[in-house]
């Protein structure tokens, strides 16, 4: 009745080798010991090694020869993190011609010698962690990996530099890729600054050749003011329907004069582009450079929408391009691979209300001081204070603002220290100000970045070190009449200072996107707690994702420069062509499947999958995993109430059988059960 | 509550990306902790099945640690949620069974976090030493070998 | 019933902790009852006719063919019958939900059997003014008599004695009474063969969802319902409509007779193929489909399921993984 | 609407210098629906440095008030309109949740009274916190009578609301505006008042008179170039600090500010259509009357002190200044 107590079928003989890591594990565990014991203690184990590193190609060796010497059809070993070897010794049992899920691994490094004090408990443990994987490996099943086909097509959603980047990369590589973008252009954060450090190269004049590119590129299909609304299926085979926002502006027609921005009446003030500090018309371009050049109508502030008359956008177009009457139009792509390269958000400074930000005028935001800069700019570049025309005496720039706090966020944002520094050279070059910097650490660990800091510091700013504790314009002391007083403790000079000056730039940090959560959930991937896109490994798999053929570049993944953010765009471009090039691609075959037999269409497990791999069929009133889609998380396993779907490679009988291991009730002798 | 030299069993369920990762950060980072915990790996912890935490307390674990990424950073996107929604509900068929709360703990834990699945297993260590031996196999009563006494 | 039966196959059965609901069960083929006459002998059957233990124990051993074992086992008779049984049969089945899996008598292990004893017998409702309790050997002037003696915990057949096959349902529907005991007949004759020992028979391989008529949908809880206090919809999913029916942990076979008849299932044939502990399998679905990510939601909903241990284990408890409660005593 | 029923704490300071904030607390909340009920027997907050001595007794102390107010309605919110009684009785539930340890030790200390204490139970809130969320800025404008309208008024909540930031629960605790909106909403003009945060000076004009005084002059100075006609507050100790020893501070630093100090409910009372004897304006030290005149309250003159009786030839001699160690206790010493 109990079918956890099924038998192996047929003969299992099992190796099991034991590793002393050189010291690492040997020093707290006698390993010769743990061998000799599963040698004999433990069921169907009919070799039992132990071995200095069981990793070199000696102990490879050892398993190979085993295998085919002995006829050996499992293998256990227990040495490292299975996250170090498993494929090792997956490949080693391949080439002896063994089923790789035939083997099972077993830590007794991370989990016993390096976390232990007392040698006699810790070899106990060891001797547990082996019997549970013992246990459990007679119960693996020989795996075949499964391959799907690669549709050569790419989508790559935000039109950023790591988009842009990632989207030509592709498309000169020989693949069509859609460029989705939110805004009505590409460009994305890099088109808004005015200086990149830390060359100093104007941010458009190195942006705007490859946004033309992008728009030119007969490989690339540009689809601005657009969104991503819905993603199906699976690596290689992904079906995305994208909105396409009405512009209110036939495409085909309209030539980018420009014409009916002149001449639309209605003044916004641009949150997006000109992050506040500037104005643009109802029916506009963010910038002149705009890829594609065509404008969109702002329906939320045209008069036409709003009231009903006006059209002297339409009056004036020499094409007739405008369209009051163009609808949302729902586009479906079929792609194989997707990159998201979706930015980020800046930190909003009003959350730290002593510093003043929507309150105290001359308190700026970084990205409000980009645009001050910028010579395309809403002052054509003259840096000034809020009331447009005053040039700042002194001008203090705060670091770390949002970021390295506890209250906001813990982590470091990465760019500011070199925007900072970048906010300080220009203020010196367009003003010649006294520039005071408050930072808690500078860091400048990239090329060129230190030896920036090094002009800066020669430019004579001044830098204090120490948290602001706030932006004031509440005088105390004669001198400060008038102006923002910074109060902070100088932490190197170990004093209190205020110091009053005419300007404020908050450096703030940067955010995940609003609504990255939602947009994680939509393709399917993971989010840290932040917001921020988490990658397959922080080291080794940086730009792919837990989800096969999702892959992710640029700020979404973290907070980073221009140059970090188009080398990941770079580099998933060169993840997906790599796909692209193989054609196809096999997947590693832990995954959930149904019996039918048992399935009684009960539809638990309907909406258990975030990868929506799970269909239920009406007419058989059966529910269905597609393997490809299936992640193999094994949660709709535990939902299952009747036992219908099973887990490959995490069966309820390896587990089962991994609990009865690890308790060593086997070795114990058992109570049998008799009246 | 006396320690008279009581070392409980704990069957640890840890989730491949987070918690068992975790387990490895610990051990790398050299973290010390009580030796009673034996982990087992699984995908996520949305795997776990009820049924394993009632195997392993009924086979002589003295406790259960369940652990897995925290709430909105799980691998699989969502699927710690349902471990949370299955916990609440074993938590209170167990109560009902008379499982002391304390004996099956459900722990989040990050790839990074290592110290902090440390110290939850040390002070799931202590606790369940404060419980006592859950003892479950040497309780499912025999019938009485003699006749006589009560029935 | 007999009397005419020399050299046909035996035919026992008997009647353990249990209601007795199987023994009506069997009777209530109709005329298949004259089959079972026609094909088999049948030397002990306590409720149908006058048998003592003793011509059991006088049998050879293996000398009955089938004998259907109903009630599980609560008391020291009960397991010297399971042995003994299980000594002279061939073929044990264990019969009905008592024997396979504990059902309604198994719950008492939720209880110490001294508190069950002392709550039998020293409740407000009891008329035991001396706070007599039974005793089970007793010196009476013709020599000293005995009772059974209790046990600490319900167990089913199978954990006293080994069973060749499980036959699930409280009690077992009548047809696959009939169906069984037609395929036994059938393999007696050499017409067909017996499935593998320890298969569960005279049951399907799902769960009771695949019988029910009620069409379903993916699910959602936020509330759960008691039937006393509400009136669910003829047309939906119970569980859709926060009734805890147990249907879809529960193996097929009984034709979904309560969900038709607007009543829940309450989990009678036992847990599905493959499932180990029943009670777990229903819990962990139906968790899964709670509508809340927020733990405290989570409990407020859940706090509509009264009594989770005697829900889920309503019929399993002595089979499943844990046996028992831990209590006191 | 809740229903606004709360345990009362009004500690000692209203009960002495802050009459004022007393009477007019109980007169605006009666106005408001909200029913008070005070804590029986209630003793010290706990308001000493003494929690830095021992932690235990200290903590004792304050929970002795949080379990008579448990004992009592202890599903009602305990107000108190005194911010350091707020924040030690806040202070001290937090860390009895905290530290189990502790909240073991407090209740034996409890038990010795007959009185015991779970943590947690009692839900400590600030006067003008539960004026702000549970009555609201609309309730509070609705019963407006008389507007305060062309009274510029400089908020001034202090320290010990704000932070740490155990406070009422999203505020913003940095630059907090929640006297803002509800002086506004009684008609008052609220300057943007960047101190109303900073140090009142505590207890320093008791131990360095010069720091104390600075740091009274830089709120009284801010409010002054503000143009705020008066400063609002809500906490006792920063009424007593700006109020009292403005006049020290004047002479001083030889300045000449003039800027009263007010409760936010006597405010509110005034423009509720309360008279100015019902929410006791008058027993400020600053004059209030120039400021409150100008949006038409009328204030009666205090009533003269009756004049001291200079010392003459009939009096008594006082005792010497010095006394004379006596001479046997000198000597024993040595």
């Amino acid at each position: 009745m109990n079918d956890n107590s099924q038998n192996v079928s047929g003969d299992v003989r099992i190796g099991v080798y034991v590793c002393h890591c050189g010291s690492n594990i040997a020093s707290m565990v006698d390993v010769e010991e743990v061998a000799r014991w599963a040698g004999e203690a433990l069921p169907g184990v009919v070799a039992s090694r132990d071995n200095n590193f069981m990793c070199s190609s000696l102990g490879q060796e050892m398993i190979e020869k085993d295998i085919k010497e002995l006829g050996l059809n499992r293998v256990v070993v227990a040495a490292c993190s299975p996250h170090l070897h498993e494929a090792t010794f997956r490949n080693a049992c391949q080439r002896a011609g063994l089923n790789p899920f035939l083997f099972d691994m077993v830590s007794i490094r991370e989990q016993v010698s390096w976390v232990n004090t007392d040698r006699a408990v810790a070899t106990e443990k060891a001797k547990a962690l082996i019997s549970g994987g013992v246990h459990r490996v007679a119960y693996n099943q020989p795996l075949e990996p499964i391959i799907v086909d690669i549709n050569p097509n790419v989508m790559v959603v935000g039109g950023g530099i790591a988009g842009i980047q990632a989207a030509l990369e592709i498309a000169d590589g020989g693949s069509h890729v859609y460029l989705v973008e939110r805004e009505p252009s590409i460009g994305g954060h890099m088109a808004q600054l005015d200086k990149t450090f830390p060359t100093l190269d104007c941010s458009a004049c190195i942006l705007t050749p490859k946004m033309f590119t992008a728009g030119n590129h007969r490989n690339i299909t540009l689809l601005t003011w657009s969104e991503v609304e819905k993603v199906d299926g699976f690596i290689g085979n992904f079906t995305v329907k994208i909105r396409k926002k009405a512009r209110k502006v036939d495409t085909d027609l309209c030539t980018g004069c420009g014409l009916c921005e002149e001449k639309c009446p209605k003044k916004v003030v641009d949150e997006v582009f000109e992050a506040g500090l500037g104005y643009r018309k109802a029916i506009y371009r963010p910038f002149p450079q705009a890829v594609p050049k065509f404008p969109v109508i702002d329906t939320e502030n045209c008069t036409f929408f709003q009231k009903g008359t006006c059209k002297a956008c339409q009056k004036f177009c020499p094409t007739g391009a405008i369209n009051f009457d163009q609808q949302d139009e729902i586009l479906t792509v079929n792609v194989g691979n997707i990159i998201l390269a979706t930015g980020y958000d800046l930190f909003d400074s009003r959350r730290i209300s002593q510093y003043g930000y929507g309150r105290l005028a001359n308190v700026f935001s970084s990205l409000e001081f980009e645009r001050l800069s910028n010579a395309a700019g809403p002052t054509g570049g003259k840096v000034v204070l809020r009331d447009g025309v005053t040039t700042p005496q002194s001008v203090a720039i705060i670091h770390c603002v949002g970021s390295r706090d506890t209250n906001y966020n813990k982590y470091c944002s990465s760019i500011c220290c070199m925007q900072s520094l970048k906010f300080a050279h220009v203020v010196k070059e367009r003003t010649g100000a006294q520039v005071y910097d408050f930072y808690i650490d500078i860091r400048t660990p990239a090329k060129a970045y230190d030896e920036f800091y090094q002009h800066v510091l020669e430019e004579n700013v001044l830098f204090v070190r120490g948290k602001v504790a706030e932006v004031t314009d509440a005088a105390r002391l004669p001198g400060e009449e008038g102006k923002l007083i910074v109060q902070v403790e100088d932490t190197l000079a170990g004093k209190q200072r205020r110091i009053p000056v005419d300007m404020v730039i908050l450096s703030a940090g940067l955010e995940p996107r609003a609504d990255s959560k939602e947009v994680a959930k939509k393709f399917g991937i993971s989010c840290s707690y932040e917001g921020w896109f988490i990658e397959r490994h922080p080291k080794l798999d940086p730009v792919a994702t837990m989800t096969d053929g999702i892959f992710i570049a640029g700020a979404c993944q973290g907070p980073k420069d221009i140059p970090a953010a188009v080398a990941q765009g770079a580099a998933a471009a060169a993840r997906v062509m790599g796909l692209v090039g193989q054609g196809q691609i096999s997947l590693e075959p832990v995954r959930a499947y149904v019996n039918e037999a048992q399935c009684s269409g009960c539809r638990i497990c309907n909406n258990m999958c975030p990868f929506n791999a799970i269909t239920f069929h009406e007419d058989r009133a059966v529910s269905e995993i597609n393997p490809a889609l299936c992640q193999g998380c094994g949660t709709c396993v535990s939902a299952c109430p009747a036992g219908a779907i099973r887990a490959s490679h995490f069966s309820d009988q390896q587990v089962m059988a991994q609990i009865e291991g690890i308790l060593m009730i086997d070795l114990k002798q058992r109570e049998l059960v008799n009246g | 509550m006396a320690d008279n030299g009581f070392e409980p069993v704990i069957v640890g369920f840890t989730c491949n990306w987070c918690s068992y990762r975790a387990a490895d950060s610990a051990g790398m980072a050299r973290i010390k902790y009580a030796p009673n915990v034996r982990l087992i790996r699984l995908m996520c912890s949305g795997r776990l099945d009820p049924q394993f935490v009632l195997k392993a307390l009924a086979e002589g674990a003295d406790g259960v640690l369940i652990s897995g990424c925290h709430p909105g950073d799980c691998h699989y996107v969502e699927q710690n949620y349902k471990t949370i929604r299955r916990y609440e509900l074993l938590k209170k068929t167990l109560d009902a069974l008379g499982i002391e709360e304390g004996r099956v703990k459900l722990v989040w834990a990050s790839a990074a976090e290592g110290a902090i699945l440390a110290d939850q297993i040390d002070q799931m260590v202590a606790k369940i030493k404060s419980l006592g031996p859950l003892n479950w196999k040497a309780r499912p009563a025999r019938a009485p070998t003699g006749k006589g006494g009560q029935p | 019933m007999s009397g005419n039966g020399h050299g046909k196959p035996k035919f026992a059965m008997y009647w353990a902790a249990g209601c007795g609901g199987c023994e009506i069960a069997v009777l209530n083929i109709h005329e298949g009852i004259l089959d079972l006459d026609a094909n088999f002998e049948v030397v002990f059957w306590p409720v149908a006719m006058d048998a003592k233990y003793k011509d059991v124990e006088a049998m050879e051993d293996g000398e009955i063919t089938l004998c259907l074992f109903n009630g599980s086992i609560r008391n020291d008779e009960n397991a010297e019958m399971a042995h003994l049984l299980r000594r002279k049969s061939k073929v044990l089945v264990a019969f009905g939900s008592c024997a396979c899996e504990g059902c309604i008598p198994g719950l008492a292990n939720l209880y110490s059997k001294r508190s069950l004893v002392e709550t039998a017998f020293s409740t407000l409702t009891t008329d035991n003014p001396g706070g007599v309790l039974p005793q089970t050997t007793y010196a009476a002037p013709e020599g000293e008599l005995h009772i059974p003696t209790l046990y600490e915990t319900v167990r089913t057949l199978d954990q006293v004695v080994k069973v060749d096959y499980y036959m699930p349902g409280c009690p077992p529907e009548s047809p696959q009474i009939m169906s069984v005991l037609g395929l036994v007949i059938q393999a007696l004759k050499g017409e067909a063969q017996l499935p593998p020992a320890g298969s569960v028979i005279g049951a399907g391989n799902s769960t009771v969802c695949d019988e029910c008529p009620r069409p379903r949908n993916e699910k959602t809880l936020t509330v759960f319902r008691r039937m006393a206090t509400f009136q669910p919809n003829v047309q939906e999913c119970l569980l859709e409509q926060g009734i805890l029916c147990s249907g879809l942990a529960t193996r097929s076979g009984c034709k979904a007779l309560c969900p038709s008849a607007n009543m829940p299932c309450i989990g009678c044939y036992g847990p599905a193929p493959e499932v180990v502990d029943q009670g777990a399998r229903m819990m962990s679905a139906i968790a899964s489909v709670i509508g809340s990510n927020d733990p405290k939601e989570i409990d407020k909903i859940m706090d509509g399921i009264v009594d989770p241990a005697g829900t889920f284990y309503r019929f399993g408890l002595p089979h499943s993984l844990l046996h028992h409660a831990r209590t006191d005593g | 609407m809740n229903s606004l029923r709360y345990s009362y704490f009004p500690g000692c300071s209203l009960e002495h210098n802050a009459a004022a904030y007393h009477k007019s607390t109980l007169a605006v909340a009666r106005l408001l629906g909200m029913d008070f009920e005070e804590v029986e027997d209630w003793n010290c907050c706990g308001a000493t440095e003494y929690i830095s001595l021992n932690m235990m007794a200290s903590m004792a102390l304050i929970a002795r008030n949080l379990a008579q107010a448990a004992k009592g309605n202890g599903h009602n919110p305990l107000v108190a309109p005194c911010s350091a009684c707020y924040l030690n009785l806040r202070k001290c539930d937090y860390y009895l949740q905290a530290n189990p340890e502790l909240a073991e030790q407090v209740n034996t200390a409890l038990a010795a009274g007959g009185l015991s204490y779970q943590a947690g139970t009692v839900k400590v809130r600030h006067l003008v916190d539960v004026i702000y969320s549970d009555v609201g800025c609309e309730a509070v404008a609705a019963h407006v009578t008389k507007p305060l309208t062309g009274l510029r008024v400089a908020p001034y909540y202090g320290c010990l609301i704000s932070r740490p930031r155990l406070g009422p629960d999203g505020h913003d605790t940095e630059y907090p505006t929640v006297l803002d909106e509800l002086l506004a909403s009684i008609g008052a003009t609220v300057v943007d008042f960047p101190l109303k945060t900073h140090c009142c000076g505590g207890h320093m004009t008791q131990i360095s008179e010069g720091t104390g005084f600075e740091l009274i002059r830089r709120l009284v100075k801010g409010a002054a170039d503000s143009g705020a006609d008066a400063i609002v507050t809500l906490c006792p100790m920063c009424q007593l600090n700006l109020d009292a020893f403005q006049g020290a501070m004047n002479r001083y630093f030889k300045t000449s500010y003039h800027v009263p100090v007010l409760y936010f409910t006597q405010v509110m009372g005034l423009a509720f259509g309360m008279s100015a004897q019902e929410v006791e304006i008058g027993s400020e030290l600053v004059d209030a009357r120039p400021a409150l005149a100008k949006i038409g309250v009328e204030v009666p003159p205090a009533p003269e002190p009756a004049p001291k009786r200079r010392r003459d030839d009939k009096s008594l001699p006082m005792p010497s200044k010095k006394r004379e160690r006596p001479a046997r206790a000198q000597e024993a010493k040595r």
